[in-house]
């Protein structure tokens, strides 16, 4: 063996072991306690320190992760799925189970249902609106239809309809993550309970006005005469403030109180046509 | 009454200025710096800047009409400033495809990638032109000789600008020697001031420029704070290097004059978007782009500074935009 | 040099076009309703029921809590109903409304019109005087002036400043008022002198209304401690803070009141309220009101009962132009867009200003060009492009820091604006959203 | 997986372990491409003086000479055919590129003319500067079999013989220097 | 060579980011907040002082007199690694302040190759100890410079309005490229 | 099919460039020509799949707290290797990529993987691991040294295909970091497509 691959061997083993003596010691002597866990879950990561998470290091996604309770934007680029899965394992964390939502507006304010009484002109934005006055109806309550719920959604799941001029939803994209029941200044908004084939049947109008007023200011709104509450055997209908909710995950899609709404208030989607319908509708047409 | 009352928020009132009039306004100010130029460098500098100006605005049109899918918006004008400003700092007898490629880079890179009008940290024009000048230094430092008005489109000879002489020939002999040296030619004050000296389009003509400057500072479209606070900067700095050693500083007269020094402090480092909003951080940002146009004017490799001075201190704007702030009322109370 | 605040500031087009006209009494109205909230705090608590009979100057509602104000019935008539009525907010609030019969005051109230100068209640009689007529800053907050006037304790104040600035466009009633009622108003100012101890007054008055500027001297001139003072003519003048930097060159700190840099500062239309009020015993039931627009026959300044209908005050001034796209509620620059001209008239009612449809719409909105106007305009050397932007991106904290509640929405910033972005529009939804922030943290 | 417990003995070992095997790998490799690495460099030189000077039979590496000029070292490769000298090939430098300094190798016959040049090192522009390299264009073939004494070493603008590469003058200017820094050491040291 | 030639050269004219295109990791990961970025600079400064200082020593002690250069990124490397976690242990313990303003970027900073770079570049230019110092010093300054300048057009790009897909890296990447483009501008100047 | 998606994951999916921005600072300073790219890309290929090799073999006897420590030498090891052969018998690439070849010991690339999935999976996997991410690193590489050289130079791996200059400034630095960025955007595109 020559000199020079003598002294490679001596040096840096010699290094080595002086860099592992000096470090052990001293880790032993400036030793801070902290959460167990942050060294569980920072051998979990892959420890490269590249800073491709957004923090400084691992150690201190590994704090942030173990401070955080959800992992929202927490994420480790070099680890991938496998090294996320095993974080949650060590924090004991797992997205509680929830029955699948879905967001319904709760207005019906269409052009042809409410008249249009003013025209707005400021910037395009539902808070702003809201706080400024009625909007471009005479209900107060009802949608500005300036679309500050659409922007909120990050999974594309809601459009504005340029007709009717109310946000729609898409069932199969929304997630029912409530951004826009947070982002709507008049709480049209409301995560409903799923139910087969995307069925709903929900009381779509906010509006708290007694019901001259209410109706008044559009065709469909809800004048809390109760007809509804009183045909419904399941007690899923409550009137509070001239307004009628239908709780869903108390109602069973009886659709008893869909015709007894003299304003129909009262949607029901995505249900085959009822024959009793079709026969009023004929009765209608023959009086 | 017939029709719906309008309802919005307040103020009610508004004044009657607008971007779009503010960039015409730019516009009218560059004229006579484009009449000058047309003198002295004939048709070939219209063309540059049609071509440019135009290509400018068909990029901005097809940009946002097919890649970001927006309402595309050139009736502001903001794309007709920055190709004339383009053009106003290439050579007159720069190929037209690279005119084009200039402006492609100033729209697209400059402009367009950072969300448009409003959105860009770099100067597009700046941009542009930086690009060029460090992919084509060959053709970007070949200027044309200004020879009084002439209609050809192609102008075979070049000569050289004032301060690439004086950065060629600083260590050869003082720079007395350089200005009287008569194969150098180099242009005198009269000269530099009515514009018959080499240079890019619109860097020539001082009363031009600064005849748009007055324009500007009547229709309040900029303040006085940037233009003067590199002008005087620049004058301090050289003048106390000139007075240090005049043998080998050209004196602070013919710095002020040369090397699109007024063209960058009035059109350029005054672009609303690219530099900061309150007064003082202007005045920094001024006396920045100052010092380090003398820096590379005298120290560095490129007899030019004042692109690369805006380009530089562009990149500290939104430091300073964080950093300066207006004085707030009631900030620190200093009761009389 | 005239004076004025040093920072900021913008020149909209003054439009005074009512200020020659005369300020004339509006016949009474068949009909009044009168919100029980017409100020900055508690809302009154309604004291009369549907069917009761009521004089003018008689109390409707009664004021809740300290920061609160009285209310009274400006008319004498029958209760028609007590419930919710749409008012100038644009949305329904509590009011009582009464069907005119005749026009009986209650017997307390002197209706004369003899100037009384003679100054007999002392410092917190006068106080308590303002307080039960329902006196509120006629300046635009509608903050109750008891409030003001009730110095705390630790504070102390050396210098009353009346502000006569009116610096919105169009508005001219504050400045018929100063012309018309100089006497009364004088008074006035030295009942608010007296009520707070104080040797000295400033009136503040913008050099566009010099004829009010020398009235107001002429009437002054034997009085000490008063004095009159013109200003330069730049909207905001008439920003508490403004005018107290320009008239005395303190500077009320960030979050602080006038109080804290030693004076208080009251409306020319307040100093006339509280004559009445210590003087006649009357209430605040009525104001002076300016009704003007380019295209309106007859632009008048009106003394109307509070309650009227905005459509009858049209109506007086030659009803509404066939191109009129837009009402305003109040100045041009602060003032409220109505959705519904049966609102009534109320406190705070300064004018109503009617546009033409190509005054009316806001131009097309481009992005910032950074062009630094906004913040050139700013009074409180904020920058509104940024607290716009920090808004829309939902950076509350950040705008906390860059001083948002120091806004006091003077519109100076919208209104300059080359690319007509909705600054104020934004900062204000700022405001409400920081606002809360600070409220949820102080709770904790 | 039956992991190692981390205490310090087994800390140590498995670190010794590592950096035992490491290191004489290393060192083993080493020794393998010692021959190869300086064989390459010699082969470099040897191709740069073989390209300045005509053929020779010796080693020219083997004989080399220093002179100091300018505050560093020129190196002087004697190139000899049947032990006269053929010519000399001589390792030149200046600091006076776009970029920094430039290497260069001039070889000069006996009589002092200059029999080619060819850059060594340089970090100068690629596209500019970078044309003074023979694969990138033949702009140093001006400097072919011109004596010095009458072939002024300057570029054109400064009054010499040498056009400068287009848009280089910085970088014509600075390898005029380094072959002007190698004739002056040349010629001082001939006498 | 004069220090500040050394200086103006490190910071300016071959800034190590902007143009050396060293510690790209951190200058892209780390630059999204004004402050974060300072921090981040201050650690750089520290570890790449005490780094260069080390390094040399080896260097000049160890690989040059046993003649084993090719030894040179090994040893280094595993001197910055353990310095690196050294520093960050003590800093820990002595100074919990100054740990939570720089030690954070401790960690980032193994892998920041602009560490082992300088380390490596100084010893290629054959500088001294205390000019291998400075050059660090001076490195590491304009490691911030870049770094800080950067994080601010950043900051300000979060309140633009850049199109979806340039949004994030792609964005920084024309910044950069368009900052390095500025600062070529400084070319010559030593 | 399993080794297959985790061969092929490097190249677009979860391309160490153009997807993780890691190992940035060679993909920026060597790629002045495509082959430069290519050289330096086959370089952190072989250093990935050696030091994966190693590391998966003696992952059980290292302790933990040694781990990084004990890589890190492994990966300069491989590394020195690299250096001295690569000297010894191409000297001209060794002189085009210069300091970024000791720096590939500290490209985050290859202490994640050794860290991420080779310290945990076994020889085949960390071996098919290495390959997929190596040769998505020199893919990325080769792109991107191919644009700069077609814009900058005009040519594609020396050949030249225009007469003259290309656009400078794509072989200097702005270049480097212009190109990228929009690289970016291109394959991300691309793999929203695909
Ligand atoms: C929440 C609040 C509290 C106030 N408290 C006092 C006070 O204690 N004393 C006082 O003199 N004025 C007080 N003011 C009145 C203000 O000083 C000011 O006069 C009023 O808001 C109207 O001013 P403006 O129209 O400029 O907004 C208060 C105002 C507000 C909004
Ligand atoms: C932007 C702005 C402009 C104002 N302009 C006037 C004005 O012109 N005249 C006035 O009396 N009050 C004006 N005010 C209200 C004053 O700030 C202040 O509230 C008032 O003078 C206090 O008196 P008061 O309580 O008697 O109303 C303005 C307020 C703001 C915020
Ligand atoms: C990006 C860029 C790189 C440059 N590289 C060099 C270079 O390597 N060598 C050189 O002499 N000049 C270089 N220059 C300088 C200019 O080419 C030169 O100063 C200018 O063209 C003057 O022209 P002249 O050399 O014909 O006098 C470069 C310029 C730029 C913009
Ligand atoms: C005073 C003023 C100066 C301007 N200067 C430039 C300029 O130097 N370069 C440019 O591209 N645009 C300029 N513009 C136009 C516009 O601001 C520019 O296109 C924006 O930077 C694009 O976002 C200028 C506009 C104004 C009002
Ligand atoms: S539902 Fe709410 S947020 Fe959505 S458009 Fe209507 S008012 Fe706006
Ligand atoms: S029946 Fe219709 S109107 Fe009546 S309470 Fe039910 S939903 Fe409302
Ligand atoms: S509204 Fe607010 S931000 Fe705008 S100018 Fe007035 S005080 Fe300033
Ligand atoms: S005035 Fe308007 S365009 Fe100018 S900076 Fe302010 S918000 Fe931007
Ligand atoms: S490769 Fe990541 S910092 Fe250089």
């Amino acid at each position: 063996m020559s000199s020079v691959v003598l002294i490679t061997i001596i040096s840096l083993s010699l290094l080595g072991i002086i860099a592992a003596l000096i470090l052990y010691f001293v880790a032993q002597k400036f030793k801070v306690y902290e959460d167990p866990r942050i060294d569980q879950v920072e051998e979990a990561l892959p420890g490269a320190n590249c800073g491709g998470c957004g923090f400084a290091g691992c150690r201190n996604f590994a704090e942030a992760i173990v401070k955080s309770d959800t992992f929202d934007g927490l994420n480790c680029p070099v680890g991938g799925g496998e090294t996320m899965a095993k974080i949650a394992e060590i924090l004991d964390r797992k997205v509680p189970e929830v029955e699948p939502r879905v967001a319904v507006v709760r207005c019906n304010g269409t052009p042809e249902h409410r008249k249009k009484t003013s025209e707005y002109n400021g910037a395009l934005n539902c808070t702003i609106a809201n706080s400024l006055y009625t909007g471009e109806s005479d209900c107060p309550y009802g949608c500005l239809g300036l679309g500050e719920c659409v922007d909120a959604c990050d999974f594309n799941a809601m459009y504005m309809d340029s007709e009717t001029g109310l946000p729609v939803i898409i069932d199969d994209n929304c997630v029912a993550c409530g951004a826009c029941v947070k982002a709507c200044p008049r709480n049209i908004i409301e995560l409903r309970k799923k139910a087969r084939k995307d069925r709903k049947i929900y009381v779509s109008c906010v509006n708290e006005d007694k019901g001259g007023p209410a109706r008044k200011a559009c065709k469909v709104a809800c004048i809390g005469c109760g007809k509804c509450e009183k045909v419904c055997n399941y007690d899923a209908i409550t009137i509070s403030n001239n307004l009628a909710f239908i709780d869903s995950d108390k109602c069973v899609f009886c659709r008893k109180c869909v015709p007894v709404c003299p304003t129909g208030a009262i949607l029901e989607l995505n249900f085959p046509p009822r024959k009793t319908a079709k026969k009023e509708q004929e009765e209608k047409v023959k009086a | 009454m017939n029709k719906l009352l309008t309802v919005s928020p307040s103020p009610h009132e508004y004044s009657k200025e607008s971007t779009p009039k503010l960039m015409y306004g730019v516009v009218i100010a560059l004229a006579p710096a484009l009449l000058a130029t047309i003198w002295f460098f004939g048709w070939a500098a219209l063309l540059v800047t049609s071509v440019s100006v135009i290509s400018c605005v068909i990029f901005e049109y097809l940009i946002q009409k097919f890649i970001l899918k927006k309402e595309p918006s050139i009736k502001d004008g903001s794309a007709i400033v920055t190709g004339l400003l383009l053009a106003f700092c290439l050579p007159t007898n720069l190929p037209l495809g690279l005119v084009i490629l200039g402006s492609l880079v100033a729209i697209g890179v400059g402009k367009m990638t950072f969300g448009g009008l409003g959105n860009n940290p770099f100067n597009p024009a700046l941009v542009g032109r930086v690009f060029l000048f460090l992919s084509f230094p060959v053709q970007m430092t070949t200027w044309p000789v200004p020879k009084g008005f002439n209609t050809s489109f192609s102008d075979a000879i070049t000569g050289a600008t004032p301060l690439s002489v004086l950065n060629e020939n600083y260590e050869k002999m003082p720079v007395d020697q350089i200005m009287n040296d008569p194969e150098l030619s180099m242009p005198g004050y009269s000269k530099l001031f009515w514009g018959e000296m080499g240079g890019s389009l619109g860097e020539i003509a001082a009363f031009a420029l600064i005849l748009g400057l007055a324009y500007m500072l009547i229709r309040k479209i900029i303040t006085w704070h940037i233009p003067v606070s590199i002008l005087l900067t620049v004058a301090v700095f050289t003048g106390i290097l000139w007075l240090a050693n005049p043998e080998a500083n050209a004196d602070p007269l013919y710095h002020l004059m040369t090397g699109g020094l007024l063209l960058g402090a009035i059109y350029m480092a005054t672009d609303y978007v690219s530099s900061p909003m309150s007064k003082k951080g202007m005045i920094i940002y001024g006396v920045g782009i100052g010092i380090i146009t003398v820096l590379i004017r005298r120290f560095g490799a490129y007899p030019e500074g004042v692109q690369f001075a805006i380009l530089i201190m562009n990149a500290f704007t939104p430091l300073i935009n964080n950093y300066i702030k207006p004085s707030r009322f009631g900030e620190e109370v200093k009761n009389g | 040099m005239l004076k004025t605040f040093p920072k900021g500031g913008v020149h909209p087009p003054e439009n005074k076009i009512s200020a020659a006209a005369g300020i004339d009494v509006l016949p009474l109205p068949e009909q009044v309703t009168i919100p029980i909230s017409q100020h900055l705090g508690a809302p009154a608590e309604p004291a009369v029921a549907k069917g009761d009979t009521v004089k003018a100057g008689q109390i409707i509602a009664t004021s809740k809590g300290f920061v609160s104000a009285n209310i009274h019935s400006s008319v004498s008539g029958k209760v028609f109903k007590v419930d919710k009525a749409v008012d100038a907010s644009g949305y329904k609030k509590m009011s009582v409304i009464i069907k005119v019969e005749g026009d009986e005051w209650l017997d307390t109230i002197d209706t004369g019109n003899e100037h009384k100068k003679d100054i007999t209640l002392n410092s917190e009689e006068i106080i308590r005087k303002c307080a039960e007529n329902g006196i509120v800053g006629m300046g635009g907050a509608t903050f109750p002036s008891h409030v003001k006037l009730s110095i705390p304790p630790g504070k102390h104040c050396d210098v009353l400043i009346i502000n006569g600035v009116e610096c919105e466009p169009y508005l001219t009633s504050d400045h018929r008022l100063m012309l018309e009622r100089t006497g009364e108003l004088v008074t006035g100012i030295s009942i608010l002198m007296k009520a707070l101890k104080v040797e000295r007054a400033m009136i503040g008055i913008e050099n566009n209304k010099t004829d009010a500027i020398e009235r107001l001297r002429e009437f002054t001139s034997g009085i000490d401690g008063i004095s009159v003072h013109a200003l330069k003519v730049k909207y905001p003048q008439g920003g508490e803070k403004q005018l107290i930097k320009a008239l005395i060159k303190r500077e009320v700190p960030s979050g602080g009141l006038p109080v804290d840099v030693g004076t208080v500062v009251h409306n020319v239309g307040t100093a006339y309220a509280v004559y009445e009020a210590v003087q006649l015993n009357k209430p605040l039931v009525e104001r002076v009101v300016t009704v003007t627009g380019k295209e309106l026959e007859k632009p008048v300044n009106v003394l109307a009962r509070i309650g009227t209908p905005v459509s009858n005050l049209i109506e007086f001034a030659g009803g509404l132009p066939d191109n009129t796209a837009k009402i305003v509620n109040g100045g041009p620059m602060m003032g409220k867009a109505l959705a519904n001209l049966s609102v009534p008239v109320t406190k705070g009612t300064s004018g109503l200003i009617v546009f033409r449809e190509e005054e009316a719409r806001r131009k097309e909105t481009g992005p910032c060009i950074r062009c630094g106007k906004c913040i050139t305009a700013c009074a409180m050397g904020l920058e509104p492009y940024l607290l716009m932007s920090l808004t829309e991106k939902g950076m509350h904290e950040r705008s906390e820091k860059e001083k948002i509640m120091d806004c006091m929405e003077c519109g100076s910033c919208s209104y300059i604006c080359p690319a007509n972005r909705p600054l104020l529009d934004y900062i204000r939804l700022g405001k409400a959203t920081v606002g809360k922030m600070i409220k949820e943290r102080k709770q904790k | 997986m039956a992991k190692k417990e981390s205490n310090l003995k087994n800390m140590l070992v498995a670190l010794t372990m590592i950096t035992l095997i490491a290191s004489a790998a290393l060192g083993g490799i080493y020794e393998l491409t010692k021959e190869p690495i300086a064989a390459a460099k010699l082969e470099k030189k040897n191709n740069a003086i073989r390209q300045v000077i005509p053929d020779f039979d010796n080693n020219p590496t083997e004989e080399v000479y220093k002179h100091a000029a300018d505050g560093d070292t020129l190196y002087f490769y004697p190139g000899k055919s049947g032990g006269n000298i053929v010519g000399t090939a001589v390792e030149t430098f200046t600091n006076k590129g776009f970029s920094g300094e430039i290497k260069v190798m001039v070889g000069f016959l006996p009589d002092g003319t200059i029999n080619d040049v060819v850059v060594l090192e340089h970090a100068e522009t690629p596209g500019l500067g970078d044309k003074m390299e023979k694969s990138k264009s033949d702009w140093t073939v001006q400097f072919q079999g011109k004596d010095p004494e009458s072939f002024r070493l300057m570029v054109t603008k400064d009054g010499g013989d040498v056009d400068a590469i287009t848009a280089s003058t910085i970088s014509s200017r600075a390898f005029c220097d380094a072959v002007a820094r190698a004739y002056e050491t040349f010629k001082s040291t001939d006498k | 060579m004069e220090y500040i030639i050394i200086i103006i050269s490190a910071i300016f004219v071959n800034n190590i980011v902007l143009n050396k295109f060293l510690g790209i990791c951190p200058f892209i990961g780390v630059s999204g907040r004004i402050e974060t970025s300072i921090g981040m600079s201050g650690a750089v400064l520290f570890v790449m002082t005490i780094a260069t200082l080390v390094t040399y020593l080896i260097q000049n002690y160890i690989l040059e007199p046993f003649n084993i250069g090719f030894m040179q990124t090994i040893t280094f490397i595993l001197v910055i690694a353990s310095l690196v976690q050294l520093v960050e242990i003590i800093l820990k313990k002595v100074s919990p302040s100054l740990y939570q303003a720089l030690g954070i970027f401790l960690p980032l900073i193994t892998t920041n190759c602009a560490v082992l770079g300088v380390a490596i570049m100084a010893g290629q230019q054959e500088l001294n100890l205390m000019e291998s110092i400075v050059y660090a010093i001076a490195n590491s300054i304009g490691f911030g410079l870049a770094l800080v300048t950067f994080a601010g057009i950043r900051e300000h790009l979060d309140l633009a309005d850049v199109p979806g897909p340039m949004k994030g890296v792609p964005i920084a990447f024309v910044v950069a490229g368009l900052l390095a483009m500025a600062f070529m501008g400084f070319a010559g100047i030593v | 099919m399993d080794q297959l998606k985790n061969f092929t994951k490097g190249f677009i999916r979860e391309n160490p460039v153009f997807a993780l921005f890691l190992g940035l600072c060679p993909t920026l300073g060597v790629t002045t020509t495509a082959i430069n790219g290519l050289g330096m890309g086959l370089a952190t290929t072989f250093v990935l799949v050696m030091s994966n090799i190693v590391v998966s073999l003696i992952k059980n006897f290292i302790p933990d707290k040694v781990r990084i420590p004990s890589f890190i030498v492994i990966i300069a090891s491989f590394v020195t290797i690299v250096e001295l052969t690569m000297q010894a018998y191409i000297p001209s690439l060794f002189d085009a990529l210069g300091l970024f070849i000791p720096l590939i010991v500290v490209n985050c690339l290859v202490l994640g993987r050794a860290e991420a999935f080779a310290s945990k999976n076994n020889l085949l996997s960390s071996i098919v691991d290495g390959m997929g991410m190596g040769l998505g690193f020199s893919f990325a590489l080769t792109l991107l040294g191919a644009v700069r050289e077609i814009l900058g130079s005009g040519s594609i791996f020396g050949f030249k295909f225009i007469e003259g200059d290309g656009m400078l400034i794509f072989i200097l630095s702005p270049g480097a970091f212009i190109a990228l960025g929009y690289l970016i955007v291109i394959v991300n595109k691309f793999k929203k497509g695909a």
